[in-house]
């Protein structure tokens, strides 16, 4: 098990002629993750690094059987993207752009609702699988197989949240990055719930950020549906008022949002929170009573 | 970005919502002519890009035409949390007899625009949010129907039982859902929003922010930036790819990925120390741009250590290690340095950091602790 | 039994304070439909006929417990009713307003389906279960309880078919008045898989119009999925080509859509049709082996 | 509605879709200024608001000044279906290597947009619809989404394989659905849309309908309404309620609901009479429209007898009967009528006709024959 990408993840690459999305697909084949096609108007019947491009979704689809899509167009031409892929069937879409505008993710919602089309993103590194499938930007050599799930807000900080479980012998069932945009797909309290459901998560890591109140959610979601442990971490205790900290999440203002309020969240459901990155490898095996 | 009142409420102007006759002043002089074209009372407003004017004395009533000049004299050139006021608002002074808030944004939970609305408008909505906050009224707006008429006027009914009133609130409420969408906001507000003693709806104040990432496609709205010093800053290193906030501590920060960057902060803070400034230098790697990103951090003269702190995913090490090599080689460095590197190729680049003889350092905390006992 | 409407509708009337609007409502009323609430914005806490008005459909629903609404108001507001009663939460929304703009129909239907509401018209005489409930303009006396299901893209042809199948002694379980414009809600199909499943509908009458396809396709899914016996009439066998008359869906042009090519398609199918009203109570009574 | 295929293209260019270069003349004189302005060969096509003018002749190519000038002379005051040539439009003549056609309608079933392409353009699309239907490409539109630009590329993909005409029709579908939306056409169609030796799409011909109940809301279409006779007579019958189409036979008819005014005629026709006119009064009812059905009714001299039907439902039958008692006393009408009443207030209407003496009718098929004997 584990959730959302697999083995049987038939992965398409949409942007896959540009710089990042032809590096990157490669990275992800070379992992192992079975990357089928690619997509670009007007390159198609090209390949790249073996893997064959299409001018559409479409026919892509029809060709390859792909189900999962990762999306590495320009931030304007991404929201289309998107629904070009919950159009042609694909049932989930991570979309890797960043600086895709606001209202134009508003406008793919509901449309990837009535398709059942699951996305993570916009701005988001993506996710694996370790061993079975890397759809994402991150770099696969530090996970490892087991039976943690971690979802983060950020990039960087989820490599080395990782990169601590790895090193203290905890691998990984499946670890999402779900991007830190103001209207972003998969969240914590879907993900939570998958991992809930997944018998080959036993415990969950939740890197959260300041800004925002999803962490807030998360903790209540925790305490009415989650029996599995979890702990978390948040970023950006330091953070000054009113400073927007890179990502749109990342924004404190007028007394919401900040770590100490989410940090409460958590500890008042029982979720112990890591003050230190390398305190979570700690806190897990704590939870998972192992030495 | 942020715009002005007077921009806002010129917005609002153009799709026909009633403000207050006003003028834009830059002097004494200029806010007396304007007082006498719009006849007294009149207000004085800062007109700055933060909140809490109010509070700091931005904001006065002036009767008579010797108090709207020494409003202004007052006001002009006031600092308020930062921000020096170089420009005052002047609006006539309209009689009402009751305020309203209205705002809308983006809901990160129904991943839709939200209208709120409450009867307590006037003062600090975020206090209203928080002592009361069933006051505020939220209709979350579905975006394949936009603001459709019934929705306007439900929303109008709940604030409203004049029809009259109902029929003004419903096309306002349509009115700004449309700017929020042509002009692609983050914000729209007013607050208040007045009902004046001639039965009519009027915004007294407005206030909008708009969407960084639409702004390639708002070019009238993306003229209207007006940064302060630290904000061009912080445009010139977005447009090298770097995301740059400077603070007021004396460990200058470079790390890749924002996430990281704050626990990068917090870390330094957690030890004692304090951090420079916020400074993300993104996702793919050149060396260039760690040579803008040493340039842009060592310009704060503040700046006593420098602590790079990086995690290789697209960003390679040895990308960042070279980068740091020919920056270094370049400029005239005389302030310590901490480099911390892991992820994909940080062995590569750990060997080409070796000319550098920088102290050594393996995880984040020994970083933190390293930079900070250079510092002192 | 019967479909859609019953004893257990409970009717708003939208747009109850104007000059259809509250002459209907009385006249539904008086028939025994359960009108239970108005709307007209402005004129909440009012009455019409000692039926109470509310400003929004939200608020009426709530009062009144209504599930089903029927739209008076004037054509260019119509579709925004017609979605205030579907968010409201109203199952069945009948809409008699003529003369509403085919795009304000298009946006309407997804958001329709989206929430499951049922929507019959614009541009309709609305429907009637004689004896129990009539939401629409129809005239109440002529119709009789029974065991005829009938539907029809006509409003005064309807009745004119009705009359003969009362004077008849065939009474009917509904009788539903689909409308004429190109964009509407509930069709023969969907209309027919209701009747076939109605215990208390034995027989169904179609009532057709040259124009468009739908006849054609009613023919094709009543071969497929209708065992109960379908009689039908088309209406139309004299109208010159490229005519509008009066529905938007009575139009023949280029040599599809007329009266010959819809009896065709019913009697290859086994649908016997008649060429003359009068010949329906007789058609129908041979199918149900009445003499 | 429907506008000429100059007016047509004339909302095309101003949605940039490119057109033929060409003018429209009322002359010959006209016609050969515009030849020498547009250079040779130019196209002299018949502006009429019919189809079937090209099987008419209301379409020729010239190569020579002269052709233009005999091809106008041609051309000018021929009579298309009823419709006299008033207008023709001189186009540029193109040198095209393939023709295409796009157009967009309304589609009952799946309740939304349709575009309609395909590569055998140039002919009657109906035709190929009926010979050869894969021919013709179908993509409805998702109305909460519109024509996304990866629609609008599948649909071009689907046409086309050199990438810079996918570009350009891509480009055009999206404007097409803009101004079908922006216009409430209902029908907006290119045939044939022609791939030039410049390897440009272009609209050679262009065609525009819409939808007439949203002609409120069009003030600039509506102006484009250029009505015949008998529909200025349509038109005025619309707006007092009724709706009137004339024909050729000599009963007119009087009908309440378009279903039962077709089904009355459809049996007169077969008990072997000729109906001379469709004429719905509609809904409610009041005397006064009853006055004016008639007096529209015995406009037409061909109308030997008149039949009323009505089956009362909103429209009350004694309502219908004491219009038409007050419509006789005020017109002298020498010609028989037959009077069938039925449904609501029958009884009463048919008491308040026993004044007129008119003959005594139950059902329809009386009526129609009654009519009919009366006639001959």
């Amino acid at each position: 098990m584990s959730i959302l990408v697999n083995k049987n993840t038939r992965l398409l690459v949409q942007g896959i002629t540009g710089r990042d999305g032809s590096f990157h697909a490669g990275k992800m084949k070379e992992y192992g993750t079975n990357v089928v096609g690619g997509v670009s108007p007007g390159k198609g019947g090209q390949n790249v690094d073996g893997i064959p491009v299409f001018n559409t979704v479409e026919e892509a689809v029809k060709t390859t059987g792909a189900n999962t899509s990762i999306i590495f167009v320009p931030a304007p031409l991404a929201a289309d993207a998107i629904l070009e892929a919950s159009e042609a069937g694909i049932e989930l879409v991570v979309a890797i752009s960043e600086g895709v505008p606001t209202l134009d993710m508003v406008k793919v919602m509901p449309y990837l609702k009535k398709n059942g089309t699951k996305l993570i993103g916009s701005n988001c590194p993506g996710l694996i699988t370790p061993g079975e499938a890397l759809v994402g930007i991150l770099p696969g050599n530090i996970f490892m197989k087991g039976n943690v799930g971690l979802m983060s807000r950020s990039g960087t900080l989820t490599y080395e949240m990782v990169n601590q479980l790895t090193t203290n012998g905890l691998g990984q069932s499946t670890c999402v990055g779900i991007g830190g945009d103001p209207v972003a797909g998969l969240y914590y309290q879907e993900l939570l719930q998958m991992f809930e459901d997944d018998p080959e998560t036993d415990a969950i890591v939740l890197i959260g950020e300041i800004g925002g109140d999803a962490e807030e959610r998360a903790a209540q979601y925790i305490k009415e549906h989650i029996t599995k442990p979890v702990v978390a971490f948040i970023a950006g205790q330091s953070a000054p008022p009113g400073k927007r900290m890179g990502h749109a999440g990342a924004i404190i203002s007028s007394g919401s949002g900040t770590a100490e309020e989410k940090i409460a969240a958590f500890e008042s459901v029982g979720v112990p929170v890591a003050y230190r990155p390398v305190e979570i490898p700690e806190l897990v095996k704590k939870m998972l009573k192992i030495n | 970005m942020k715009i002005h009142e007077y921009q806002s409420k010129e917005i609002f102007s153009r799709y026909s919502i009633p403000v207050t006759r006003e003028v834009v002043c830059y002097s004494a002089d200029e806010v007396c002519a304007a007082t006498k074209k719009l006849g007294l009372p009149v207000v004085v407003k800062a007109q700055v890009l933060t909140g809490g004017r109010g509070k700091a004395g931005g904001v006065k009533l002036a009767r008579t035409l010797d108090a709207a000049r020494e409003a202004a004299n007052q006001i002009l050139g006031m600092d308020i949390k930062g921000y020096t006021v170089e420009k005052v608002l002047v609006a006539q002074g309209v009689k009402f007899n009751s305020e309203f808030y209205v705002g809308l944004t983006i809901d990160r939970n129904t991943k839709s625009v939200i209208l709120m609305a409450s009867r307590e408008g006037g003062v600090e909505i975020e206090e209203v949010a928080k002592d009361n906050p069933d006051a505020i009224l939220k209709f979350p707006i579905d975006p394949d129907l936009g603001m459709t008429p019934f929705l306007a006027r439900k929303i109008a009914f709940a604030l409203f039982s004049d029809f009259s009133l109902v029929k003004q609130a419903a096309d306002l409420f349509q009115k700004l859902y449309k700017i929020f969408l042509d002009t692609d906001a983050s914000l729209v507000e007013i607050n208040p929003l007045v009902l004046t003693e001639e039965g009519k709806l009027l915004a007294l104040d407005g206030k909008m922010n708009f969407d960084d990432n639409a702004l390639f496609r708002q070019k009238e709205i993306n003229a209207l930036l007006e940064p302060t010093e630290d904000e061009i800053k912080e445009i010139d290193a977005k447009e090298k790819g770097l995301t740059y906030i400077r603070l007021d501590g004396s460990i200058g920060c470079m790390v890749n990925g924002a996430g990281l960057a704050m626990a990068t902060m917090d870390l330094i803070k957690l030890f004692g120390g304090s951090p420079a400034n916020f400074l993300d230098i993104g996702g793919s790697s050149n060396p260039q741009k760690v040579i803008d990103a040493m340039n842009l951090l060592l310009s704060d003269k503040n700046v006593k250590v420098v602590m790079i702190n990086i995690f290789g995913g697209i960003t390679r090490c040895d990308d960042v290690a070279r980068g740091l090599v020919t920056a270094l080689k370049q400029m005239k460095i005389d302030i310590p340095i901490v480099v911390r590197l892991a992820g994909t190729n940080s062995k590569e680049g750990l060997e080409i950091l070796k000319e550098l003889n920088l102290p050594e350092v393996n995880t984040m905390s020994d970083a933190a602790k390293m930079a900070i006992s250079l510092c002192s």
